[in-house]
C-alpha cells in the first residue's frame, strides 16, 4: 500500500518536486557553509594548502624535466678534422664530408669552422680561458664541423650510431660529443619520470586524505543533525548531496586560492631576476601551461568528491 | 493499520518485549504504557524501523518492517510523525527551521512551508518563539516544537514518546486537545506514556505492554 | 546557605524572573514549581552559575554569583549536585564511568570512586546496568544514572530538575525516597517540579516562582 | 565560606591529589586516543604530512644552499703572465709575485704553472676542448698562478680587493675570477636565504594551523563532552592538560615517522646512484644533520602543542 502511495504520489508532482529538491540542495550546502563559516574556512585553507604544494611541485617538476631534456636535446657534435697541408685538397675533403653528413637523416644544421672561426668558436665557447685563448696562432687549431640534431631523432643510440659513422669518414680526425652526460641524463630522467610520479600520486592521495578530514570535520559537527534527518525520513541523497556540493566548491575555491598564489610567487620570482641568473646556468623557468593547470584542476575537483564520497560514507 | 504479532524483541540476549500482539486500526487513539524500562520507546521503534524485531512480525500499512529495504525506510518515516522522549532538534536551526524540516526534505515548495508551519506553530501557541532556537527554549516548550514538527506533514499516524513529561497540567491538557483534534481529523494517534493522569485525560484504550 | 534577593533575569530583553525573593535555608527540601516557561531551569542555573543575574543579588554559601571569580566556578559546581532536565550524560562512557566523573575531576582516588560509584548505582537500582551506555538505557533509567551522578560527591547541596518527568509513579516514589534518605543526612534538597503529585509526595516547602 | 573549605581540602591531601591528578592526566588522554582511534590516526597522518613536507624542503634547502656555498666559496683565481724572453728575469719576477701573493691575508695556496703545465692544466680543467688543445705549441701559452683562496676570507669585496692589488703587481698580464657568477650566486644566495626563511615560516605557521585543525577535529567530537565536564565542576586544567599531552604526543609521533620516512627515500635516493650522477655537477647530496632534525623537533612539538592551545582555547 505504501508503495502505490509513493507512486501516485511520484507522478502527481514529480517535475515541481524534482526542482524543489535541487533548489534545496543548493540552499542547504550555501546554508551549511554559511552557518560554519569557521570551519569551512579551515577546511578551506587545508585544502588549499595541500593543492598549492601540489601545484610547486608540478611547476618544480616541469621545470627539472624540461632543464634535463634540455641537456639531452642540445647535443651538438664537434668533429675535429685532420690538418692538412694541401689547401686544395683539404677544400674537397671537407665538401665530401659535409655532403656525407648531410645525408645522415635527423641532422638539422652544419657548420664548419675554418682554423680561424675556429678559435673564434673556442673562444665563445669557452670564456674562462678566453684570455689564453687570445695568444694563441689561429693555425695551430684544427678546422671544426659542428652538427646540430634534430631533437626528435636524438636518443644514446642514435647518436651513438652516427658517431660510428662519422669517425669512419675520410679526414676525421676526432669526433667529440658528450656520451657520459648523455647516458647519465638518461638514466636521471627515467628516475625523474619514476619519482615524479610517485611524488605526484603520494601528493594526489594526500590532497584526497586533506579534503576528507577537512569535510570530516564539518561532518563530525554535524553528525547529531544528520541523525535527527535520517529519523524525519531524509534520504540518503536529501543528506549527502548538499555534502558534496559543499566538497567541490571547497575544493574549486581552494584551488582558484593556490593557483593565483603560486603565480604571485612565480612573479615575484621573475621579478627578482631569478630567471636571469638561472638562464646564465641555462636553466629556463617555465610556469605551468593550461593544460596541466586544468590537470590539476581535475584532480582537486576529484580529491573534493572522493573526499566527501569516504568522509560521508559512514553515515549511511 | 498496525500489527505486532507475538513479537519478541532483545538486547544482546536480554528480552525487553516478549510475545507482544496488538492491533491498532486507522482512525484509532491509543495509549500504550508501562514503568519505566518495560519497552515503551522500543515499541514506538519497532513502528519506524529504528530498530527491528529480534522474532515475529511488525506490519506498519501492511509493510513487514522484517524486511524493509533502506531505501524504503525515509518514506515510511515520512508517513509517521514521532514525538521524541528527547525532542531531537536541531540546535543550530530555530524553531521555524526545526519544523520546515519535516517538509523539506519531501521536496515541498517554501510558500507551502511556510504556510503550514505558521499554522502549527499558532495551535501549539510558540508563534512568539519561531526564531528562538531549541537551546533558549524551556523544557516545555521544546516537547511542543517536537509535536509541531511531526504534525506539521499531516501525517496518517502519529507517535508521541512521553508527550507531555516536560509539560504542567494545564499545558499538557492543551498538547492533548491538539492530539485529539488531529484524531478527529482521522489521524491515528499512539501516545506512550507511563503517566496515569495523562491516561485519565485522553480517555482511550490502553495497550499495556507488560501485561501482554 | 540560599539567598534571591530582588533577583531579575532576562533573555534579550525578555524578562523571565521578576523581583524574585527567597531563602532557602541549610538542610532544608525545598520545591520550586510554576508552569512550563515560567523559569525554574533558569533559577536553579543561576545558582550554579551557569547563568548570571540581570539585577539582583544570588548568593550561594555566601558567594556572590554576579562577582564570582570564572576559576571558583568549577569549585562551587562540586558543593552542588545537579540533576539536568536533559540528563547530560557521556554517550561514549559507560553508566559506571558517567558516575565516577564528578569523583574523577576531584582528584579521588579510583579505590574511594569504585567504592562510591558502587553503593549509588545500588540505591538507584542501577547496578545490573553499570556497564551498558547511556544510549542504551531507556529514559527513566537516564534520570535515575543523572541523579546518581549528582548524589555520589555527597554535595551539601543537591538540585534536581524535573527528576521524575520520565518516571512512572512507583520509579518516582523510590527517587524521592533517595532524596529525602539524603536529605535527612544534612544535604540541602532543591527540586524544581510541576508535577502536584510529586509534590504531594513530597510534602515539603514550596516556592511557586509565579507567584512572587 | 567555600575559599575555607577549599583551602582546607586543599592542605589535607594536597600531594595525594596531585598524584592522582597527574595520574589522571596521562590516563585520560590515552583513553582519549583509544577511544577515538580512527579521529586521532587522522590527526597523526596530517600532521606526519606537514611535517613530512617540512623536512623535505630543509633538506632540499639545505642542499641547494650548500651547492651555492660551494659554488661561492671554492673560488681561485688565475693570473696570467706576461710572456718573457729572459728566462733569468722571469724567474726573479715569478719569485717576487709569489712572494708578494703570500703575503696577502686569506690566501691558502699558490700554485705556478709553467707554460709547460699551463697547457696540462687547461686539458685538465676544459675537457670538452682538450683534443684541440692537444695540438697546440706550449709555447704558445703565457704561465699561470693559480690562487686558492681560504674559505672563510672570500667574499666579494674581498675578492675584488685582492684582484685589483695583484693587477698592479709586476709581470701580470691579466687576472681572472668569475666576478661575475661571483655577484650573482651571492646575490642567489641572499634571495636563497630570505626566500628560504619565508617558505619555512610559511610550513611552520601551516603546520601549526595543521595540528590545529588536526586537535580541533578530535575536539569538535568532544565539545558536548567538555560542556558536560564544565557543568560537573571540572577545572580547566583538567580538560586541557590531556589534550596537550594528546597534541604533543601526536606531533612527537609524526615528527618521527616522517623523519623515518625521509630518511629511506633518502637512502633510496642514494641506493639509486643520483648522488654519483649528481657530483657529477659537484652537487653533493647531504641529510640532515642532528641540529637541524633537533630544531625540526621542537617546531614539531611547539606546533603540537601551539596547535592544542589555539584550538582548546574558545572552550574557556
Ligand atoms: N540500544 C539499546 N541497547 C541495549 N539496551 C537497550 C537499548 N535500548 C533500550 N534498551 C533497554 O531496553 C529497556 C527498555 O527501554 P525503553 O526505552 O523501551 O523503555 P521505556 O518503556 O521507554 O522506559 P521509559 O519510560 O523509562 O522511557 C531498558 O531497560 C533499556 O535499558
Ligand atoms: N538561553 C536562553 N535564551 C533565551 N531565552 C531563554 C534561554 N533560556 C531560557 N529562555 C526562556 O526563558 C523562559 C524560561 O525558561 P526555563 O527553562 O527556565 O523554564 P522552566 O520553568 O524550566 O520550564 P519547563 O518546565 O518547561 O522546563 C522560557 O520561555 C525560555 O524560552
Ligand atoms: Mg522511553
Ligand atoms: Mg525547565
Amino acid at each position: 500500500m505504501i508503495k502505490a502511495l509513493l507512486t501516485l504520489e511520484g507522478h502527481v508532482s514529480l517535475i515541481s518536486q524534482k526542482i524543489n529538491y535541487l533548489n534545496n540542495y543548493f540552499k542547504i550546502a550555501f546554508l551549511n557553509i554559511r552557518s560554519n563559516l569557521a570551519g569551512n574556512f579551515f577546511a578551506f585553507l587545508i585544502m588549499s594548502f595541500s593543492f598549492f604544494v601540489m601545484l610547486i611541485f608540478t611547476l618544480c617538476y616541469i621545470n627539472v624535466y624540461n632543464y634535463m631534456l634540455s641537456f639531452e636535446k642540445n647535443n651538438t657534435m664537434l668533429i675535429f678534422l685532420k690538418d692538412s697541408a694541401n689547401y686544395h685538397n683539404n677544400n674537397i675533403i671537407v665538401n665530401d664530408l659535409l655532403k656525407n653528413i648531410k645525408k645522415l637523416h635527423g641532422v638539422k644544421s652544419i657548420k664548419y669552422y675554418s682554423y680561424n672561426s675556429s678559435l673564434r668558436f673556442l673562444i665563445k665557447h669557452t670564456p674562462k680561458i678566453s684570455p689564453v685563448l687570445k695568444t694563441i696562432d689561429p693555425r695551430d687549431l684544427p678546422p671544426v664541423i659542428k652538427i646540430h640534431f634534430n631533437p626528435e631523432y636524438i636518443s644514446r643510440i642514435y647518436l651513438s650510431n652516427v658517431y660510428f659513422r662519422v669517425k669512419s669518414l675520410n679526414g676525421v680526425q676526432f669526433v667529440y660529443y658528450s656520451r657520459l652526460l648523455a647516458d647519465k641524463i638518461g638514466e636521471f630522467i627515467f628516475f625523474t619520470k619514476v619519482i615524479g610520479l610517485l611524488i605526484f600520486l603520494f601528493l594526489f592521495i594526500s590532497s584526497i586524505f586533506i579534503s576528507y578530514s577537512a569535510i570530516k570535520l564539518i561532518i563530525l559537527k554535524k553528525q547529531d543533525e544528520i541523525e535527527i534527518l535520517k529519523l524525519v525520513g531524509a534520504t540518503n541523497s536529501y543528506i549527502r548531496i548538499p555534502m558534496f556540493i559543499e566538497g567541490v566548491i571547497g575544493a574549486v575555491l581552494s584551488f582558484i586560492t593556490s593557483i593565483i598564489l603560486l603565480f604571485l610567487l612565480f612573479k615575484i620570482f621573475i621579478y627578482y631576476h631569478f630567471n636571469g641568473f638561472l638562464s646564465y646556468f641555462k636553466i629556463e623557468v617555465v610556469f605551468l601551461n593550461a593544460f596541466e593547470i586544468f590537470v590539476i584542476f581535475l584532480i582537486a575537483v576529484l580529491s573534493g568528491f572522493l573526499g566527501t564520497y569516504f568522509s560521508s560514507r559512514k553515515f549511511f | 493499520m498496525i500489527e505486532f504479532v507475538h513479537v519478541y524483541k532483545s538486547y544482546d540476549k536480554n528480552y525487553i518485549l516478549r510475545d507482544l500482539t496488538f492491533n491498532i486500526y486507522k482512525g484509532e487513539f491509543v495509549f500504550i504504557t508501562g514503568p519505566s524500562g518495560a519497552g515503551k520507546t522500543t515499541t514506538l521503534k519497532l513502528l519506524t524501523a529504528i530498530e527491528k524485531p529480534t522474532h515475529g512480525v511488525v506490519n506498519v500499512f501492511s509493510i513487514g518492517i522484517s524486511d524493509i529495504k533502506p531505501k524504503d525506510i525515509p518514506f515510511l518515516r515520512r508517513k509517521i510523525g514521532f514525538v521524541f522522549q528527547d525532542f531531537k532538534l536541531l540546535p543550530n536551526r530555530t524553531i521555524f527551521q526545526n519544523i520546515s524540516l519535516s517538509l523539506e526534505i519531501s521536496g515541498i515548495s517554501s510558500t507551502v512551508i511556510a504556510n503550514n508551519v505558521t499554522n502549527i506553530l499558532k495551535a501549539v501557541e510558540l508563534y512568539t518563539k519561531k526564531d528562538d532556537y531549541p537551546l533558549s527554549l524551556s523544557g516545555g516548550e521544546q516537547q511542543r516544537v517536537a509535536i509541531a514538527r511531526a504534525l506539521v506533514l499531516n501525517p496518517p499516524v502519529l507517535m508521541a514518546d512521553e508527550p507531555t513529561g516536560n509539560l504542567d497540567d494545564n499545558t499538557a491538557g492543551i498538547v492533548i486537545d491538539i492530539l485529539k483534534s488531529f484524531n478527529n481529523k482521522g489521524t491515528t494517534v499512539i501516545v506512550a506514556t507511563h503517566d496515569k493522569s495523562l491516561i485519565d485525560l485522553g480517555r482511550a484504550r490502553v495497550i499495556d505492554i507488560t501485561k501482554n
